[in-house]
């Protein structure tokens, strides 16, 4: 099913997709662009080449609450908090898109699935965007995402100067297209043309990377590479295929809740154990750890890179130490052929 | 979100929390009440070894938790047990006391005061003066945690 | 490039590399080129060869004082490129006696102030191929052409209130020094939200730090965050909880700044490190303008020798609550 | 479908304390019928007690046992602390099991030689108490135990007498130092390990304890010529979820909460030595 919208309508559009639920869309917030509720007066950016934080919230929140528990005497009662109700995400960019996928092989993919993670999945639909732009860190091009179109999408949506184009692809997507009424027109014929989106090109040699990486957990590539590492944890929470995460209780003996929220490979105490040891006790190995994981780990047991070439890490690294910058350390450039 | 705590709730009564000087707020409450001089209840007293003990987080900590007022009271300067404590606490906590006041709580909310160990009317009336002002603010939902409400 | 700056950075390195081959440092900290004309990381010259990277320009924002904390565990002697922010923050280590002075040599280098690409490329309208610079301007050059703009105005927010642009602690001093800089308005947003109401403060505080992920580059950027456990990580007694609370984030953020009371030396690497655009300086400047008001003008990291406001006192200070 | 949360403990209770020395106790837990679920020895449960959280710790009893769970959990940080205080009587909450257990199906008819030190005996408590239950399956069983004083043994009654009457079943004790009082073997585990020269042949070796004692305990198996598919340890890390998704337990692509935490030598040699 295809519809359209006049631009100057989408306030609109938002209104009415906020009423069934809370609605998520590219809100501008102080300097940046954050995937956020919709409110009245909200300042919606859909030329954001990217939000600052990737969308991933969605699914695995940054804090999501799960257990509530009270403690009288010897007794101890613990009750489920069951995830929100349903939600749409608005303007959701295809590498953004690509990369929840791949947190739906661990979720949703590798047994047991996670049932909060799955309930929020199938409580979301996806309103994708195509990009009608790239910065000098997209290089989404790099993993096989095309910036025009985003398969896993629930609605495919194109922006031009004066409308928006939805085509559906799922029931999901068409009952939400259908349940907006007259706000939108019918466009079976419609097709935005534009100029393919041009995405940066670091020379990359993905291909047999992982493989190689196998070798080089001793490289001494990795004394330089972590050197500048400030050890903050930036990379990890604005990376949509990042996933760690920590559990934690909140409140005192007699009542309280238990919550899981993000955490960071590169923190010192995300292994650290109780009595002091800590197995990847330093910079180094944390940054071994967080790039491995990406290029070669994640790939061993799902067959893909966990990068979408979002950019967000080559834009936000205080110190530009980014996925670019490892996997050129780690013999992933092209050689020119003489 | 933070600020809906307990909003014109009828019958609300404000919590105080004050941390004082071993050496001489502390005993400055003592003082009131052996002399049977009153102050309000409200006041929930912390002693603490000396003023200069208090780290700026015990008071986030009193706000996080519910504390609609929060007050320090060590003894007057250049009488420290210690003797250097309070001189030190003094440009510590007006650095924090307006650090706090920049971040949007009102600045009856959170006070230092220098008590001596014989002054229990200052004492009693420092309490009261507290309480009064901060019933005339209101409820503090400011840096509380409004996980809290869930939780009885 | 410039041609004055390729000369700037021959200069540099000849300096350095008679030092570093020559023994007198194991280690230069310096500045190389990233991906992109913008972007310039730090660099780790042990060769002749790494030297080759060394970079100087207008993109060097990285405070590279910091790193002589875990550099100094691995090599004796550390060389280190200062600008006026780095060469301040030295002194701030120095103070919590973190670095020692004799195994570190410092080359002076005066600061331009340094340039803030989305500040350029929005400016440019299109895609901006480079830019070069001249008498206080910044020539854009994109591809339909070229536009000028104030340099003053492409400047870094950290940098804008800069007043100490020249190192104020150096071993050798590589380029000519340039001067004291006036900066009226380094307090301006503070005293902007000073002027607003109590409730309108804590709605724009609230806001601003709502959108803190706490990944802590405010910290580890920070060259006066340098204790050994951070009260963030601190187990018993738990101070920091990692739930997303506005309360939560108020304790951090009002705690870190705290922590740089009378320390802070106003390089604003915390607020450049911020993924999200905390406006963290704030905080910051409004503990120094606080103090210089009540306890005497005091520049965090000029001079060493120097107590800091919060490590001393008078009898006669005065105090911000009621004495009487 | 629906699928279970997989973060959410279910009820247990602990049925009763032992103190087995100054900073280890040992917690009998039962779910609200019996058992809280069915385990392999070697495998490990969550145990949470709010407002503290919850950690891993690894199951002692035997899944022969049908009465309730074993922990014996050393004092070491902020649950395990929790723990400690508790009291007979008390709900906590528990879920797994996590793991990937011993490998007893592959040591059946083999002779077995454990290795333990301090409270990773724990652990191989779990599966010598399945083989005594099994003992046609297994050939002639060697026990090596041991810690830093003789009060610092757990389940002194066991080890020293239970087991010993076992049929075909050896029990070499070891203390680091000479106390009064102790009439057993003075020194080092990996040094008793190689004085009583232990043969290869037909045998699989299990160990675990503190590091530093399974790196030397490694050493000497090496110089007694086990083969590294011959010897089989238990590591320990920081967990969170127990399923392989929060991230910090791997040694490369592998997750020691659901790939491990039992690996033999030849396992643990193709992986990254980050434990």
């Amino acid at each position: 099913m295809k519809k359209i919208i006049a631009r100057e309508k989408l306030p609109e559009l938002w209104a009415h997709l906020s009423e069934q639920g809370p609605l998520f869309l590219p809100i501008q917030d102080g300097p940046v662009v954050l995937f956020q509720p919709w409110f009245e007066g909200a300042e919606i950016n859909l030329d954001a080449v990217n939000s600052a934080v990737s969308p991933k919230d969605l699914f695995l929140p940054r804090e999501e609450t799960f257990m509530h528990y009270r403690c009288s005497g010897k007794q101890l009662e613990m009750t489920p908090v069951e995830p929100g109700e349903p939600v749409t995400a608005f303007g959701v960019h295809p590498c953004d898109l690509k990369a929840i996928e791949l947190l739906d092989r661990v979720f949703l993919g590798q047994e047991p699935p996670d049932a909060l993670y799955q309930q929020r999945r199938e409580n979301t639909t996806v309103i994708a965007l195509s990009c009608s732009a790239a910065d000098p860190f997209c290089f989404c091009g790099d993993f096989g995402v095309d910036p025009a179109d985003a398969p896993g999408a629930d609605i495919m949506a194109h922006l031009s100067d004066d409308s928006m184009l939805f085509e559906s692809r799922t029931e999901k997507g068409a009952a939400l297209l259908e349940q907006a009424g007259d706000l939108l027109a019918d466009a079976p014929e419609e097709t935005f043309s534009r100029e393919a989106v041009q995405t940066a090109d670091f020379n990359l040699q993905l291909e047999g990377l992982a493989e190689n990486l196998k070798d080089r957990f001793d490289d001494p590539a990795w004394d330089q590479l972590y050197k500048s590492c400030l050890g903050c944890g930036v990379c990890t929470y604005v990376c949509p295929t990042c996933y760690c995460f920590d559990v934690e209780d909140f409140g005192h003996e007699a009542e309280g809740e238990r919550f899981r929220c993000w955490d960071s490979c590169m923190y010192g105490h995300f292994t650290e154990m109780a009595g002091g040891h800590n197995p990847r006790p330093e910079r180094k190995e944390r940054v071994r750890q967080r790039f491995l994981h990406k290029l070669q780990y994640y790939p061993e047991i799902h067959d893909e890179i966990a990068c979408v070439g979002c950019g967000r890490c080559l834009r936000s690294c205080p110190v530009n130490l980014d996925i670019v910058q490892a996997i050129k350390a780690l013999g992933g450039e092209k050689i020119e052929k003489r | 979100m933070s600020t809906a705590v307990n909003e014109n709730a009828a019958g609300w009564e404000p919590l105080i929390v004050a941390f004082c000087c071993n050496w001489c707020s502390y005993a400055g409450g003592d003082m009131a009440g052996t002399s049977r001089m009153s102050y309000p209840a409200n006041v929930k007293v912390i002693r603490v070894p000396c003023s200069s003990r208090m780290s700026p987080m015990f008071i986030l900590r009193a706000f996080q938790r519910g504390a609609d007022g929060v007050l320090v009271a060590g003894c007057h300067p250049g009488d420290c047990h210690y003797s250097t404590g309070n001189y030190h606490v003094r440009r510590r906590l007006s650095a924090f006391k307006r650090l706090v006041e920049f971040t949007g709580v009102e600045p009856d909310r959170f006070e230092v005061r220098w008590i001596s160990s014989s002054e229990g009317d200052k004492f009693a009336d420092e309490m009261a003066d507290m309480t009064n002002k901060i019933k005339a603010l209101g409820p503090n939902g400011k840096m509380r945690d409004a996980r809290w409400q869930n939780i009885t | 490039m410039a041609e004055h700056n390729l000369e700037q950075i021959e200069k540099i390195r000849e300096a350095v590399k008679q030092d570093l081959l020559g023994g007198r440092i194991d280690l230069l900290l310096g500045w190389e080129k990233g991906h992109y004309w913008w972007q310039s990381r730090p660099l780790f010259a042990q060769s002749e060869e790494d030297l080759e990277k060394l970079a100087w320009d207008s993109f060097c924002a990285v405070n590279l004082s910091r790193y002589l904390l875990e550099e100094l565990k691995e090599h004796n002697k550390v060389g280190v490129l200062v600008k006026g922010c780095d060469a301040r923050a030295f002194n701030r280590l120095l103070q919590d006696n973190m670095v020692p002075r004799d195994r570190v040599i410092l080359y002076g280098l005066p600061c331009p102030g340094m340039l803030d690409y989305d500040r350029l490329a929005a400016e440019a309208g299109s895609v901006l191929l480079s830019i070069t610079e001249e008498n206080g301007q910044v020539v854009l050059i994109t591809a339909e052409g070229e536009a000028k703009a104030d340099r003053d105005e492409m400047l870094l927010d950290k940098c804008r209130g800069c007043i100490y642009p020249d190192p104020a602690v150096y071993d050798q001093m590589l380029l000519p020094p340039q001067g004291e800089k006036e900066s009226p308005e380094r307090f301006k947003k503070v005293e902007e939200l000073e002027a607003m109401s109590a409730q309108e403060r804590f709605a724009y505080w609230e806001k601003e730090l709502s959108r803190c992920l706490r990944c802590y580059a405010c910290r580890q950027a920070c060259p006066y965050c340098s204790c050994r456990e951070c009260f963030v990580e601190q187990e018993n007694p738990r101070w920091q909880g990692r739930a997303y609370q506005p309360s939560e984030n108020f304790m951090f953020h009002l705690i870190r700044a705290y922590h740089g009371a009378g320390r802070c030396i106003d390089c604003g690497e915390c607020e450049r490190s911020c993924p999200v655009g905390i406006s963290l300086q704030e905080l910051n400047r409004k503990l120094i303008k606080d103090i210089n008001e009540l306890y005497g003008d005091y520049e965090a990291g000029l001079d060493a020798e120097l107590e800091p406001p919060l490590l001393t006192y008078r009898p006669d200070d005065p105090a911000a609550f009621s004495e009487k | 479908m629906k699928s279970a949360n997989l973060l959410m403990p279910h009820m247990a209770t602990i049925l009763d304390i032992t103190e087995e020395t100054p900073d280890i106790k040992t917690l009998r837990v039962v779910g609200k019928e019996g058992l809280p679920f069915d385990f392999m020895p070697g495998q490990c449960a969550m145990l949470s007690v709010p407002p503290v959280g919850e950690a891993i710790f690894s199951i002692t009893s035997s899944p022969t046992c049908r009465e309730c769970l074993e922990f014996s959990i050393k004092d070491v940080g902020s649950v395990s602390g929790a723990l400690h205080c508790l009291v007979p009587g008390q709900q906590i909450g528990i879920r797994g099991p996590y793991g990937n257990g011993f490998p007893v199906d592959e040591m059946k008819g083999k002779d077995l030689l454990f290795i333990g030190g301090g409270i990773g005996l724990a652990p191989l408590r779990s599966l010598i108490g399945y083989c005594f239950d099994h003992r046609q399956d297994f050939g002639h069983i060697d026990i090596v135990y041991g810690a830093r004083s003789p009060a610092d043994m757990i389940r002194k009654s066991e080890v020293r007498e239970t087991w010993r009457e076992q049929p075909d079943t050896s029990v070499y004790l070891t203390v680091d130092a000479e106390f009064p009082d102790w009439d057993g073997n003075v020194g080092f585990v990996p040094n008793y390990v190689s004085e009583l020269a232990f043969t290869p042949e037909n045998r699989i070796a299990i160990t675990c304890g503190p590091p530093i004692m399974i790196k030397f305990v490694l050493q000497a198996l090496d110089k007694l010529q086990f083969s590294p598919e011959q010897v089989i340890t238990t590591l320990e890390m920081r967990m969170k979820c127990g399923v392989g998704k929060c991230g910090r337990c791997n040694l490369g692509p592998v997750y020691v909460c659901k790939d491990g935490p039992v690996f033999s030598l030849a396992e643990l040699n193709e992986l990254p030595a980050e434990y």
